[in-house]
């Protein structure tokens, strides 16, 4: 193999435990009987229902839709009746306004056809990547179809596919490529057509060479005349699944501080989310299911599931046989960048891309003890900041002072905290900065 | 410092200076001083002529010699035809032991049977290859002058820097290093001041104090004089450059209370300096303070950070530190560059 | 119902910490100190041991009485202790690295706010008090290595012991001929040295076992190449340049094996807090380290200048810190933010 | 306008006052302090030749003052020295570099004034004529007890390890080495700043001429006896006689350096070898020139 | 206008409450370089003493005289008169002393201590009240800078005053020069405690 591209600066080497559910096939959850939809789903104002409590919905149904600006609609999972409209809590905010439905499981399930989707216009089918509520479902949840308008005077040369799936056990989007291989060549064939380029980069970490291989197979068989897509093998290291990070490995273009991807030319799609807008597009299918990994050494039975949006994490428990005794924390999302949960009743969003079930000898809670100055954090972070500085700074009670150090610049990949060596919470640090500090 | 910042000490109007300080884009000081550093420069280049070209220690017993023109063997090659002496003692002749002649006789290195006292000139002369009937041509051999001058400046600056080894300045350095951009702008602006007053007391105690015995007189004249320059300065600032004067005004009246100021006069009176040796000391004792707030600003602002006993917050800490420093300049004592 | 344990990310870490890369470093630290017993005997061991007690106990009490969390399980005191009692010689009365601890631990490190805020290297710190205070017996208390496993030759009468000269004080006062006179000729020279066969403070004089622990720490990447090499090459550098009878004449290797070049490089300059953070300025820092270093020995009142060197450039790592600061990804559109 | 007048006045008056003050306290004090300052003097000069407050000098006992100077003339150099006659007059005699007699002039000077540099020169400008450039070298003491030789003083610095050393050094008449006393240096505390302790001076004391020309310094430890002996006189513990015989044992031997201050020891001994030499040298010619131009000095 | 206080209150002040350095954190350089024994501590507090206090009252007694314009350049003149004086008189009367304080009395004049009184206490203040305040301040630093040469005249050479006290020497360090800087701290951080416990105990009843 020829050298592999990676991002020059930064970065860390967790180990991958990966390896539990990678060989796993994607298996599909059978669907509960009780579904809870929080309606702000994606970055932006959340949706405002559009059924009201006790109304039958069928699935693929919308039943919320965003009246002004960013947002996506929201779909019904799965035919049923609306029992609630309330407060549920969320992953990463305190309680947000949610919906829940209560499944028919006597409904007969919706038959998606496959669409000629090579007459359609751009304009059509970015509406139709919007009607079918698709957002990046990698964690950002930023509207699909927002990144593919991208604005007049940043021409875009260049679509990047995310398959590079850093954070460590993670493999949804790992089966995904391995199983709908044929799918993401289409789904990156209908972005191409959108955004009116011809190159395409699918970016896929060398510790996946079966998915290197599928989807290499796969843009072969794809292969259409003037279309450029091409897969790229990516060094092993996180952040590698960055946006930044990723363009820069792949184009060497480096995205100004606080700008979009497209400043440089460039846009750059999940794998996943990739697959959801061929099936938006090409089969006419919402997205009401996700791919996502359960692991950990707290599961009983680590793999890859398919679940329907809104499946709350205990019904995925039960599922698969309940916790072991050694359960410490529960995290929604990567290991790295992904946020602990206080209980199990809480439901899958678009955005969930693992559940991970961290027994107390895989997660480090020693308590954090003063900064020695080593250093290592400015090694590790990506983009050049100075968390040592930030967290010295907040711990002498002057977070408002943390400015010049690039708290504003920081995404949370969460590299810093994860080599400082005096387990210092340097992202709480960052994050506490970044609410007292001035721009 | 409790003086207060804000009114002028001498006229009392007040000085009209902001709370932030721009950095000085203004270039004149350096440029001022490199040009005055250029002229001192200018003895160190003199060289004896004649017979011999060059002279120099060459090391604890030896002095090189190089000749205008190839030199007989048997008489360069002698060391009884070459007189040395101390210009001290000119009675005493130095024995000289060897005499190694370079091959193609232009230059030679005396060995002496005792080691040289390489602080004092030596005088050397070649009476045997002196026409008789002419005055024989005797020729210095000293340290550099240059080297001399330097090394005033860096004995001032390190070896003897007045903030951690001779404990001067103390208040004024306490008082305004807490912040890196206050700490340059005192050193900046009493670099400046003390190397103008200072050269003004040189030609004040060498031209009216001396010859008239008035040495009793030498505290109330150089306090006179500091004050007078501040006052200068700050009146030229003002009109001259008022950018300038925003960004250092403030400091000029500090500059005053520092006893540094003071003491150099004092000190380049007890000891006869002259113009230039005035001047690289009072440079040197600017640059010092310079350097040793730029230091302990720097080291105060990151200890502001740092959870220190309640006892010991702001200024004692400060004191300890300081005696930190104090403990690595001691790594400068007794160098000798030059 | 449970709760579990929430926390912000990362959930895992690496499994380095701030214990581990200290208690390496310590072990790093051990195989100069055996060496010593052999070269100095017994007694370097007491000294080791005095200074490492008191450090820790003096990192206990500070801490207890200061209102801290007493955190002597870091091992960092016992580096400080271990170096300390590297940098004293090795015939010293044993009271005095005692006294030291004080002036490393207390006034040094507590007092400024605990580990991470000393501004200088506690261990030298304590060193250059040392030296102020006990000038005599920490500028003359040098031993002559043993010439057979006489381990126990000096124990107990470390005083009376024959005292001599470190190689840099006799090439200082007396000059090249007299160093080959005293320590053999050239390639046998550097053997010894190398092996640890001279006089010198406890931990200096096992270049080879110093080297080895460096890189054993440069290889786990604890430390950076960047400190030492540039330090390293800088002395050797000036050196050829200014340390010969006329330029470029000096002798590189001899510079650096003979004193506690090594030592400072790999284990004093490179404390993490008291150096900078980034690689350019980790570069000045150790070239400003060297050059200060050949000044102090060749011009100044000392026969060895690194211990010195180190102090002064100590308090430039936050200065250097703030000249050269990490290059950041890419500036905001538009420069100004 | 009228304000300027003002402070300009008041400011006059303010001067004029301080100046007052301060040229009152200078009058007053500059006698006491010159005065104050040739006590001293004195009195570290007696203390070295063994006298103090308890063991007065004996009636006889005189200083004579011999002032050295350079005389430049044109290109011409030769020694000048400045000395006392028996009939309490001055003479200035001029010796060629090679040693050969030049001339002695009268010199009109009031031995009262005879201690202060300006008084002397003011006295030999009037005495030698235009012409002639001077530069004033250093005074020796010749000490005599009624008219006999006793002792002599030499001042004089040399280079030490940081800055200089300013010494004062008592000879016998044969130019044994009678005491030495340290008045100046800035060594460094704890190390070279030991010269001035007894068990290094002392050890200085008795070494002959002879030996003091070879007289070399060695790094090994001071014995514990001989440093009991050099500081019995401060310290006690040891009978003078046993001190004595202890002195006597290491008279000839070479000077123990200070631990640890290797070059300041070397300095001192060193900066004592070139004091001594060059006023011996001096001597020997001064003497020969006065006794063959019969010169009456009182020494 | 004039101050309450009683003459008593004024001296106890410049000794406690606004003691010239540990409290007022003034004149600081003798208090580092020249506090090594109690003796200096002393020459020195007395030549400041006097200087204090010759001022003090030669400003009460002209303080009407004196245009505000030229309020500075009169006390600098002031003081430098008196420092010049007082220099005479240790050189001629006292040349030991005298030699050991070097430089530091001439730069008395330096002294921010001084002008700080002048410009807030004696420019104002009767001249009783002048004198007496400059006793309490002259005597604040006199025994501050004892308190420090006590400390360190006790520790670095064991006696006390030249008296052997101890018999032997603890610790060489502590009458080096730049100890004194450790000295200065460590007592400043001293009194400080003290005050803070006092204030508990003041709270607590």
């Amino acid at each position: 193999m020829t050298s592999l591209l990676t991002f020059p600066k930064g970065g860390v080497h967790p180990s991958e435990r990966k390896t539990a559910t990678a060989g796993l096939a994607v298996e599909t959850m059978p669907v509960p009987d009780e579904l809870e939809l929080i309606l702000g789903q994606h970055i932006g104002a959340p949706c405002a229902p559009t059924v009201a409590v006790k109304d039958e919905v069928r699935e693929g149904m919308v039943i919320g839709e965003v009246a002004k600006g960013l947002g996506v609609p929201l779909h019904a999972p799965v035919s049923g009746a609306v029992t609630a409209l309330g407060q549920s809590a969320h992953p990463m905010r305190v309680s947000v306004p949610s919906l829940t439905i209560k499944t028919d499981h006597a409904a007969p399930t919706p038959q998606y056809q496959a669409l000629a989707w090579e007459d359609l216009d751009r304009d059509q089918l970015r509406q139709k990547v919007h009607d079918a509520g698709i957002i990046g479902i990698g964690g950002a949840g930023f509207p699909a179809h927002v990144k593919l308008n991208p604005p007049p005077d940043n021409p875009v040369d260049t679509l990047i596919l995310n398959g590079a799936e850093c954070e460590p056990y993670l493999t949804a989007d790992h089966r995904q490529m391995l199983e709908h291989s044929r799918e993401i060549v289409e789904g990156a064939r209908i972005l191409l057509k959108i955004l009116g380029i011809n190159t395409c980069h699918i970016g896929i970490e060398a510790n996946k060479p079966d998915a290197i291989a599928a989807m290499s197979a796969a843009v072969v068989a794809g292969a259409k005349p003037g279309e450029n897509i091409a897969v790229r093998p990516l060094k092993v290291k996180y952040p590698q699944g960055s946006e930044k990070q990723l363009i820069q490995a792949i184009t060497g273009r480096k995205v100004p501080a606080f700008a979009l991807p497209s400043a440089v030319g460039a846009v750059v799609h999940n794998v996943s989310t990739t697959k959801a807008i061929y099936d938006a597009v090409a089969l006419g299918k919402p997205l009401t299911e996700k791919i996502v990994t359960i692991s950990g050494q707290g599961i009983k039975r680590p793999a890859n599931l398919l679940v329907k949006v809104g499946t709350r994490v205990s019904d995925i428990v039960a599922y698969l046989g309940g916790t072991t005794p050694q359960l410490a924390k529960i995290v929604m999302g990567g290991p790295m960048m992904g946020f602990a949960v206080s209980t199990l009743d809480i439901p899958i969003t678009k955005t969930t891309s693992s559940v991970l079930f961290l027994a107390e000898g895989e997660i480090d809670s020693t308590p954090h003890s003063p900064c020695i100055r080593c250093g290592w954090c400015l090694e590790a972070c990506p983009l050049g900041l100075e968390p040592k500085e930030v967290g010295i700074y907040v711990e002498a009670g002057r977070p408002q002072d943390t400015g010049p150090f690039g708290v504003f610049e920081c995404f949370e990949c969460g590299c810093c905290a994860y080599v400082c060596p005096a387990k210092r919470p340097l992202v709480q640090f960052i994050r506490l900065g970044k609410m007292k500090a001035k721009r | 410092m409790k003086i207060k910042m804000g009114t002028d000490l001498f006229f009392g109007q007040p000085v009209r200076c902001s709370a932030t300080i721009a950095p000085a884009k203004n270039k004149s000081v350096p440029i001022f001083v490199l040009a005055l550093f250029c002229l001192a420069l200018l003895p160190g280049f003199a060289r004896a002529e004649g017979m011999i070209s060059q002279t120099g220690f060459s090391g604890e017993r030896e002095i090189s010699l190089s000749f205008s023109q190839p030199l007989a063997p048997e008489v360069a090659g002698n060391p009884a035809s070459y007189v040395v002496y101390e210009e001290a003692d000119p009675d005493i002749r130095l024995a000289v032991s060897e005499v190694a002649l370079a091959a193609d006789q232009r230059s030679a290195v005396l060995t002496f049977a005792a080691p040289l006292n390489t602080l004092q000139p030596h005088v050397v002369a070649l009476p045997a290859l002196t026409p008789a009937g002419a005055e024989v041509e005797t020729f210095r051999v000293s340290k550099p002058y240059l080297g001399y001058l330097l090394s005033i400046l860096i004995s001032a600056l390190l070896i003897n820097n007045f903030v951690f080894t001779k404990y001067l300045g103390l208040c004024v350095f306490f008082g305004t290093s807490k912040r890196k951009d206050t700490a340059k702008g005192m050193g900046f602006t009493f670099t400046l001041v003390i190397v103008v007053s200072a050269i003004m007391s040189w030609f004040f105690y060498q031209f009216i104090l001396k010859p008239f015995h008035l040495n009793f007189l030498q505290i109330v004249i150089f306090i006179g004089l500091v004050s007078l320059t501040v006052q200068a300065v700050d009146t030229v600032l003002r009109k001259v450059n008022p950018a300038l004067f925003r960004a250092f005004g403030v400091y000029l009246v500090l500059v005053i209370a520092n006893c540094i100021i003071i003491a150099v006069p004092l000190i380049l009176a007890d000891n006869e300096y002259n113009f230039f040796e005035t001047f690289m000391l009072s440079l040197g004792a600017g640059g010092g303070f310079l350097l040793a707030l730029y230091l302990m600003s720097s080291v105060r602002e990151r200890m502001e950070l740092a959870n220190i006993p309640p006892a010991f917050k702001g200024i004692p800490i400060a004191f300890i530190v300081a005696g930190q420093f104090a403990l690595a300049f001691l790594g400068f004592s007794g160098l000798n560059l030059f | 119902m449970k709760l579990w344990q929430v926390s912000v990310s990362p959930h895992v870490r690496s499994p380095e910490s701030v214990a581990k890369i200290m208690w390496t470093v310590v072990a790093c630290l051990l195989p100069p100190l055996v060496m010593s017993v052999f070269i100095f005997g017994i007694q370097t061991l007491i000294i080791a041991a005095v200074s490492v007690a008191s450090c820790v106990l003096m990192e206990a009490i500070s801490q207890k009485s200061l209102g801290r969390p007493v955190t002597i399980k870091d091992g960092s005191a016992v580096i400080t202790g271990l170096l300390l009692a590297f940098v004293i010689p090795p015939g010293v009365p044993w009271l005095l690295p005692a006294l030291g601890a004080v002036m490393a631990i207390y006034i040094g490190k507590h007092l400024l706010g605990g580990i991470g805020f000393n501004i200088f290297n506690p261990a030298l710190l304590a060193r250059a008090f040392l030296v102020a205070t006990f000038p005599v017996a920490m500028t003359s208390a040098w031993l002559p290595p043993l010439a057979d496993t006489a381990i126990f030759a000096y124990l107990g009468s470390a005083a009376d012991a024959v005292s001599t000269a470190t190689p840099l004080a006799v090439l200082k006062e007396q000059g090249m001929a007299a160093m080959v006179e005293q320590f053999g000729p050239l390639p046998n020279l550097y053997t010894n040295f190398l092996l640890g066969f001279r006089p010198g403070s406890i931990g200096e004089t096992s270049g080879l076992l110093i080297i080895l622990g460096g890189l054993f720490l440069i290889y786990r990447g604890y430390i950076s190449w960047h400190i030492p090499v540039s330090l390293l090459g800088t002395i050797a550098l000036l050196t050829w340049i200014f340390g010969g009878e006329t330029l470029m004449s000096g002798d590189p290797l001899l510079a650096i094996l003979s004193g506690g070049a090594l030592l400072g490089a790999f284990f004093m300059a490179t404390d993490y807090v008291t150096s900078p953070t980034g690689r350019t300025a980790q570069l000045i820092f150790g070239a400003g380290i060297g050059a200060l270093t050949v000044l102090i020995r060749l011009k100044g009142g000392y026969p060895e200048g690194i211990c010195y060197a180190i102090l002064l450039m100590n308090p430039l790592s936050t200065v250097l810190d703030n000249w050269f600061k990490p290059k950041r990804f890419a500036p905001p559109l538009g420069g100004a933010k | 306008m009228k304000d300027i007048f003002t402070i300009v006045f008041r400011l006059t008056v303010a001067c004029l006052l301080a100046g007052l003050v301060m040229g009152a306290t200078f009058i007053f004090t500059d006698q006491a302090k010159k005065h104050n300052e040739h006590a001293r003097e004195q009195k570290a000069m007696l203390g070295l030749l063994g006298y103090s407050a308890n063991k007065p000098p004996p009636a006889g006992l005189t200083m004579h003052a011999l002032y050295r100077y350079i005389v430049s003339e044109g290109r011409e150099v030769s020694m000048g020295y400045l000395l006392p006659t028996k009939d309490r007059a001055f003479v200035f005699v001029a010796i060629a570099l090679d040693g050969t007699f030049r001339n002695a002039t009268p010199v009109a000077l009031d031995p009262a004034k005879a201690g202060e540099e300006g008084e002397r020169e003011k006295a030999l400008a009037a005495a030698l004529g235009p012409g002639k450039e001077l530069r004033y070298a250093e005074q020796t003491l010749v000490v005599t007890e009624d008219g006999v030789r006793r002792a002599y003083l030499l001042s004089g610095r040399f280079p030490g390890f940081k800055t200089f050393i300013s010494m004062l050094i008592a000879l016998e008449p044969d130019f044994t080495i009678r005491g030495l006393e340290v008045m100046e240096h800035e060594e460094d505390p704890g190390l070279g700043a030991e010269i001035t302790q007894d068990y290094f001076k002392k050890q200085f004391s008795g070494k002959p001429f002879a030996r003091l020309k070879e007289l070399a310094v060695v790094k090994t430890p001071l014995p514990a006896e001989y440093q009991q002996a050099l500081e019995a006189e401060k310290r006690g513990g040891l009978d003078p006689a046993a001190a004595a015989a202890i002195m006597d044992q290491y008279r000839d031997h070479d000077i123990y350096a200070l631990t640890g201050a290797t070059i300041s020891s070397r300095a001192v001994t060193n900066g004592v070898k070139a004091m001594v030499g060059k006023f011996t040298y001096r001597l020997a010619i001064l003497d020969r020139v006065l006794a063959e131009e019969q010169i009456a000095a009182p020494f | 206008m004039a101050t309450d206080k009683s003459n008593f209150q004024l001296v106890v002040n410049g000794i406690l409450n606004e003691n010239p350095i540990f409290r007022l954190v003034l004149s600081m350089c003798p208090a580092v370089g020249i506090s090594t024994t109690v003796m200096n501590g002393f020459m020195l507090g007395i030549a400041v003493l006097f200087v204090q206090v010759f001022s003090s009252c030669t400003i009460a007694l002209f303080q009407n005289k004196i245009h505000p314009r030229i309020r500075i350049p009169t006390y600098t003149l002031t003081i430098a008169t008196w420092v010049t004086v007082i220099d005479l008189v240790l050189a001629a009367y006292l040349p030991e002393a005298y030699a050991k304080m070097g430089i530091f009395v001439k730069l008395i004049v330096a002294f921010a201590i001084i002008t700080m009184r002048l410009e807030m206490f004696a420019s104002k203040e009767s001249v009783t009240a002048s004198f007496w305040d400059g006793i309490g301040m002259g005597l604040g630093f006199m025994f501050g800078m004892m308190a420090l040469g006590f400390v360190r005249e006790l520790l670095g050479l064991g006696t006390i005053l030249g008296y052997d006290v101890l018999g032997f020497k603890p610790l060489l360090f502590f009458v080096l020069p730049f100890a004194g800087f450790f000295c200065v701290g460590l007592m400043m951080a001293f009194f400080n405690y003290l005050e803070s416990v006092y204030k508990r105990a003041k709270q607590r009843v």
